[in-house]
């Protein structure tokens, strides 16, 4: 027979206003096993926890059940009390009597019955708790960074710093993401690559940072604090090692006119290139798909049709047969900072919920460009060599308009949120206008100006008052060719007139979406994401760098829109998770996952198709003679997260979830 | 017939395997038979009276078969759904099997039913049966069959009881699971229901009560066609096992049709081939939920 | 008032949406009928359909389901399977006579503590108008039956 | 094929051509035009901007009425009408408020199983017989198809082409062996009701929609709706006026350009009732014809 004890807490007047608390311990106290039933005006309190204790001890209590407030607000108070009186802190359970049922009700005798009803499901259910005692599991103390830009460095800088070591796995042949191709960054306006270079050199140079660039992640296994990487290594077509960036390549390539991605297709490129001169590691690569050799081999012709970047290679570093080849990483925990994507206002869209402007003629006005274009115009290292001027015909624009929320908080076009960065780089960019075409006019469109940070307004103000930008609020129509100019229709909302300015070019701030292939990645890391692909933080306010999947956090805009200080921020944030996570060889972790009946079992593994962690692992069983008995599922402690849907989905319940086992279930719908 | 004898006889000499699960004749009809001398297989038959579901034989809790070692099992289509289904979820080794399909163009409902195939007793399940031979199978023996015509239809049985109101429904499946005794004829004689310790035999907690009441049996048949969703092979075994005569085939039609409505999924003898539950699409209708 | 039929009513809810978005509710104070008590389940894939009648075995009027939006899911995946397994069973249900307005599903979030209210109102109203499930089958259900044929 | 008709007030008064060109091809292409008996008015502009109720209601009981004639679709010629009758068969369809109030209103049953169609949505079905039957007359004549508010829009209403760079019009104009011009105007407003109120307000639309399309060549515009049929025709007077008085453009409704396409006799089309004379187009026409017996004789 349980000997349980009962602890109903008034929670002040909060919940014995409405519910009868005192009758709730008595009829509680009436149940069979229950043999200590009391209520008080405080349970969480000091004297309260004491009365716990107390209780526990006198009178040897092998369950204690709380009925007080929601269990997400005080389990691991009740528990931690438990545990320091000698009971196991799995055997104390809470019932909700609180959030879900003195606060929305009203009627006291009802409240009281219903109150007594939730209570009773715990007692029932606590009859059949079992001890658990907390799971060790022990820890690869290196991390792993997916993801080269400003957030990626910052956090392997950090984490490195920090005395451990770091996998630091960039796509793209060099490191530096989208803030490399920034010009000027808001509200300082300090030159960007300024700021960045020194860091991407610090990360190429670190002892305990192992960049791996033009590569990227090709499956994950194992779970927090063992987690085994498989990289893909693409194949750059240039020996790493041989290499030592001199550049000739690139001079003798004789296809030139690539459109350079690097400079949004502003510019051109080679086919064996580096994406821009301060690139780290400043390795060139050769893109297959444009390269004449390569393209000749793909049509199968047999004569080399091209090879002068090898001839001229003083170092032999070509190799135009080099593979992708793959390497395995054992790492303890794993940031992801991929960053982020432009929406691009074309017809077709990557995503069904997306749609492009027609009115706006879908992209295909050529002086019509996006924030990032206008950033590698900007630039001095940038295709004009930092003159603004048209791609269409060179000339300089003398009035730019600037569309604000290209996308961005427009459900119609499928992006309800709001980019965050926008309102910032439109103003730097009326300014960095202002600056460079001293008679030109710029003009912005907005919905509402979103300046919340440090000089941020100050920014925006000086945008409109010393660079004489000039902000309509309202949203633009239609985009139009009229000859030489474009036709801006729009509304200014705060006169209610129609507008309508003939612009020599027009930037859109379109919207931040995450990286291509994000949801590709989500699912190998086991992380959810929003209808965008937005990787969703385990807790939006609380724990907002951290996931779903323990050992796994977030950094940047592949969670959200971000700037560039919040996207360092971030990264700071999950550098300093992850020296926590390593400070530790052992990890604890709630024992509150699934284990299999090895008599019973099966072997059907439906278990193994529903876990979505892979947990179920299959394990034969053979008797002494090594005969195989059968082969049947296995749950692995560490991957195993406890949702049990693997329970739910055994035809003969083979598998049990502690702490909401069957019986404990069961018990609980016997007592409705 | 004689294809199939002289198949099974070259099986057996050749030592490809060591017994030939097959039918034999008897006073009432065609029953399971063990072949395991070649001297034997002149007693395998094959025809319209042979409607059991041989896979069921060759279910893991069956150990005593499994030490016959490597066997040649006779299958008509839908019981190489079953061996299909068995070897989906790894109860067995399709090297371990020598399948003979044989062709067919359905069966009657007893083994005893009459020498003709005619449209009137044709069982049910057999009317609107759109395979002819199993894929799965390694040979294939007997004559090309015409597509089983009868005057059974099962659909047509599934809408009158949809139309009934839900009170009328309840009361309708309350009496008829009334008369099950709990034998659990439906259980054993099924290919697909292998598991070591079957729910309805767990006490601890017993969810599903074991007395012969209308409660239990409610849950135990209800839980019985939901374990079956997407896996039943519609061999119409355990209608046909049931001592009280009830009509079991319809609830497993009824999950059969809704997993085929919602997930265009029907039960195939392709191993390889992903079942509906325990897999997922994102965009699943979900027009239930609020 | 007194003559108002009560409904019984059991909810299984996920702990991460559900279970925090009726916290929620709680906290913002939104009163609703108390004919609803929660089992606390850590996910909608651990809950069985054998919770389902087994809670109308006991005497429940009705049932809730509820649990995270699909791409919600603490566990990434467990609605999603909970979602193809209560779609059969529904539909199965209703085929054997269990009128499916007794059983809600729903997807509540953490921050959705207005709609758990609706739900558990609606449910409510919903249960309420139906009566009570007396016609569920009880041992003795068609014992009679039995006994004359015997 | 069969297909409910309603033609509203239009089509019986200043939009008549339009009728008479629709009734024309639409023998030509094995069309039979079912007019709903006893129909009502729509309920655009004046309805629609007074009591909602009513704006639903009205065409509701033509939907109704055509219902109790098997009709399974409807064609509205008029894009004001397509659009009154396809929002309130949504509106209907919708929300089940209103579903109850106008089937009190009606006092008859109503399973609002009407599908509405504009005319771009009918001839974009019948491009391959237009095709067919084309006779090519209007090889290299430039037009400016001009969708104006209402023909594709409001998109969740319509569900029928792009609703910002829509393309259903040029495609049928090309079956009808016309070349579409790529201009910007063609879904800007003309003025629409506002053509006897607000005058001025017309003239500077409708001006701005015909000097676009006089600047990307268009030897005429095609139209859908004898609202922006009448600004563009009837006030291209006043228009000019302004303008220094450049060469008319005439307004051609769409059937009677696809009337043109498949040869039918002009006199047939209505041509004449328009204040812009076609005659220009009808000139290309016959130069067009006599260059074709020119290279036939040589």
């Amino acid at each position: 027979m349980s000997r349980i004890g009962v602890f109903i807490c008034h929670c002040g007047e909060n919940i014995g206003r409405t519910v009868d608390c005192a009758r709730v311990a008595q009829s509680l106290g009436d149940l069979p096993g229950v043999v200590h039933s009391v209520d008080y005006k405080y349970m969480c309190s000091d004297p309260g926890q004491v009365l716990i204790k107390q209780a526990i001890q006198e009178k040897n209590l092998d369950g204690i059940v709380v009925g007080a407030c929601s269990p997400h607000m005080h389990e691991k108070t009740f528990r931690k009390a438990a545990a320091s009186a000698g009971l196991n802190p799995f055997l104390c359970e809470m019932a909700n009597l609180r959030e879900h049922c003195s606060w929305i009700h009203e009627d006291r005798e009802l409240a009281t019955e219903k109150a007594i009803a939730l209570g009773r499901f715990i007692v029932e259910k606590i009859k059949y708790n079992r001890p658990l005692s907390t799971i060790y599991i022990p820890v690869e103390r290196r991390a792993l960074v997916i993801g080269g830009g400003i957030a990626g460095i910052q956090a392997a800088l950090d984490i490195a710093d920090g005395g451990r070591d770091v996998i630091l796995v960039e796509k793209e042949s060099s490191i530096g993401g989208h803030m490399s191709q920034l010009s000027e960054t808001f509200p300082t306006l300090d030159c960007s690559q300024c700021i960045l270079t020194p860091r991407m050199v610090e990360v190429a140079q670190h002892p305990r940072i192992k960049l791996l660039a033009y590569s990227e992640v090709e499956s994950v296994d194992g779970y927090i604090g063992n987690f085994q990487v498989k990289i893909r290594r693409k194949a750059r077509s240039v020996d790493e090692t041989k290499c030592n960036g001199c550049g000739e390549c690139q001079k003798n390539c004789p296809n030139k006119k690539i459109p350079s991605e690097f400079d949004q297709g502003l510019g051109t490129r080679t086919a064996i290139y580096v994406p821009f001169p301060q690139a780290v590691p400043n390795i060139p690569v050769i893109d297959r798909a444009s390269c004449a050799l390569f393209r000749g081999r793909a049509k199968g012709v047999k004569k080399v049709v091209c090879g002068k970047c090898a001839e001229v290679c003083g170092r032999n570093a070509v190799d135009f047969d080099q593979q992708d080849s793959f390497v395995t990483e054992k790492v303890g925990a794993i940031v992801v900072a991929t960053g982020y994507q432009l929406y691009s206002i074309g017809k077709s869209q990557e995503l069904d919920i997306l749609r492009g402007y027609g009115e706006y003629g879908y992209g295909t006005i050529p002086d019509v460009i996006d924030g990032l274009q206008f950033e590698r115009l900007a630039s001095a290292s940038g295709p004009t060599g930092g003159k603004i001027l048209r791609p269409s015909d060179g000339k300089e624009p003398k009035k730019i308009v600037f569309l604000q929320c290209i996308g961005s908080r427009d459900p119609a076009k499928g992006i309800e949120y709001c980019s965050k960065i926008c309102c910032m780089y439109v103003a730097k960019h009326t300014m960095l206008y202002h600056h460079k075409v001293h008679d030109g006019k710029a003009v912005v469109f907005y919905m509402d100006i979103r300046a919340g940070g440090k000089g941020y307004d100050e920014f925006v103000r000086r945008a409109i008052e010393e660079s004489h930008a000039l902000y309509l609020r309202g949203r633009v129509s239609r985009l139009s060719r009229d000859g030489d100019v474009i036709r801006v229709q729009g509304f200014d909302t705060l006169s209610g007139e129609p507008v309508v300015i003939n612009a020599d070019m027009v930037v859109l701030a379109t919207a931040m979406r995450p990286q291509p292939g994000i949801a590709a990645l989500a699912q190998k890391l086991s992380v959810s994401y929003d209808q965008h692909g937005f990787l969703n933080e385990a807790h939006p306010k609380l724990r907002p760098v951290e996931t779903n999947t323990a050992g796994v956090f977030l950094a940047g805009a592949c969670q959200s829109p971000r700037d560039i200080p919040d996207s360092v921020a971030m990264a700071s944030a999950t550098a300093s998770k992850v020296l926590g996570l390593f400070s530790k060889e052992l990890l604890e972790r709630e024992p509150l996952i699934a284990r299999v009946d090895r008599m019973t079992c099966t072997g059907c593994f439906h278990c193994e198709r529903v876990c979505p962690y892979g947990a179920v692992e299959r394990k034969t069983l053979t008797d002494s003679k090594g005969r195989i008995i059968k082969v049947i599922a296995e749950v692995n402690q560490g991957v195993c997260q406890g949702c049990g849907t693997c329970q739910a989905t055994c035809p003969s319940k083979s598998v049990e979830l502690d702490g909401f086992t069957d019986e404990q279930i069961y018990a609980a719908v016997n007592a409705i | 017939m004689q294809e199939l004898r002289d198949l099974a006889k070259k099986l057996l000499l050749d030592k490809q395997v060591n017994a030939i699960l097959g039918y034999e004749w008897d006073r009432r009809g065609a029953r399971p038979a063990f072949i395991t001398e070649a001297g034997d297989c002149d007693r395998l038959v094959f025809d319209h009276r042979c409607v059991q579901n041989l896979a069921a034989y060759l279910s893991p809790r069956r150990a005593n078969i499994a030490q016959l070692g490597r066997l040649a099992v006779v299958i008509k289509a839908c019981d190489a759904r079953a061996v299909a289904g068995l070897i989906r979820e790894n109860q067995l080794k399709r090297e371990d099997l020598v399948l003979i399909g044989v062709r067919c163009g359905g069966v009657v409902v007893n083994p005893s039913d009459s020498e003709q195939l005619n449209a009137e007793n044709i069982a049910p399940r057999c009317v609107g049966c759109e395979q002819r031979e199993p894929t799965l199978a390694d040979h294939l023996v007997g004559e090309t069959q015409s597509a089983p015509v009868g005057k059974a239809n099962r659909d047509l049985r599934l809408s009158e009881i949809e139309k009934l109101n839900p009170e009328e429904r309840l009361s309708l499946w309350t009496s008829l699971l009334s008369q099950c005794t709990r034998c659990y004829a439906c259980r054993q004689v099924c290919p697909m229901c292998f598991c070591e310790r079957c729910i309805a035999d767990k006490t601890q907690p017993a969810w599903i009560e074991s007395s012969p009441h209308s409660r239990g049996n409610f849950s135990w048949h209800l839980t019985r066609a939901l374990h079956l969703a997407g896996r039943c092979v519609d061999c119409g075994e355990c209608e046909r096992a049931c001592p009280a005569g009830i009509p079991l085939g319809l609830l497993n039609h009824k999950v059969a049709r809704i997993v085929a409505s919602r997930y265009g999924y029907a039960v195939s003898d392709d191993p390889s081939r992903e079942t509906p539950i325990g897999s997922y699409r994102l965009d699943d209708e979900q027009e239930f939920i609020a | 008032m007194s003559d108002l039929f009560e409904p019984n009513i059991v909810a299984f809810v996920c702990n991460w949406c559900t279970y925090t978005g009726a916290d929620l509710a709680g906290t913002s104070r939104l009163t609703m009928a108390p004919n609803v008590r929660i089992i606390r389940l850590p996910c909608t894939g651990r809950i069985d359909t054998l919770f389902i009648l087994k809670a109308f075995e006991r005497g429940a009027d009705g049932v809730i389901v509820s649990g995270c939006h699909p791409a919600d899911c603490h566990y990434t995946a467990g609605n999603y399977h909970a979602r193809r397994r209560f779609a059969v069973f529904r539909e199965l249900m209703e085929f054997a006579g269990i009128d499916p307005q007794r059983v809600t599903f729903s997807w509540v979030s953490a921050s959705e503590g207005g709609k758990w209210a609706e739900v558990v109102n609606n449910a409510t109203e919903q249960v309420r108008r139906l009566g009570p499930f007396q016609k569920y089958p009880s041992p003795a259900a068609h014992a009679g039956e039995i006994a004359c044929k015997s | 094929m069969n297909i409910g008709y309603f033609p509203g007030c239009s089509l019986h008064a200043t939009a008549r051509e339009y009728a008479e060109s629709l009734t024309a091809i639409a023998a030509a292409l094995d069309i039979k035009l079912d007019e709903i008996k006893d129909w009502a008015c729509c309920g655009a502009t004046s309805a629609h901007s007074t009591n909602h109720m009513l704006s639903v209601a009205l065409p509701a009981r033509t939907l109704m009425l055509a219902e109790k004639q098997n009709l399974g679709r409807v064609l509205a010629p008029c894009a004001a009408c397509y659009n009154r009758l396809a929002s309130a068969r949504q509106a209907i369809a919708k929300d089940k408020e209103i579903a109850g109030r106008i089937q009190a209103i009606l006092g008859q049953s109503f399973e609002n199983s009407v599908q509405v169609l504009s005319i771009a949505q009918l001839l974009s079905e019948m491009t391959g017989e237009i095709r067919d039957k084309c006779k090519r007359p209007l090889r290299n004549l430039k037009v400016a198809c001009y969708y104006g508010c209402l023909l594709v829009r409001p998109p969740e209403i319509c569900q029928f082409d792009d609703p910002e760079s829509p393309s259903s019009l040029e495609n049928i104009v090309k079956a009808a062996g016309a070349t579409p011009v790529q201009w910007d105007m063609a879904l800007e407003c003309c003025g629409g009701g506002f053509s006897l109120s607000r005058t001025a307000s017309v003239v500077r639309l409708s001006r701005s929609i015909l000097q676009s399309a006089r600047k990307a060549g268009a030897q005429a515009i095609v139209v859908a709706c004898p609202m922006c049929h009448s600004n563009l025709d009837f006030r291209q007077g006043a228009i000019n006026m302004r303008d220094n008085a450049p060469e008319p453009m005439p307004i051609l409704f769409l059937s009677q350009l696809v009337g043109l396409g498949l040869g039918l006799d002009p006199a047939r089309l209505g041509l004449s009732r328009h204040f812009v004379s076609p005659q220009p187009v009808l000139n290309f026409i016959n130069a067009v014809k006599l260059q074709a017996e020119d290279r036939e004789h040589a």
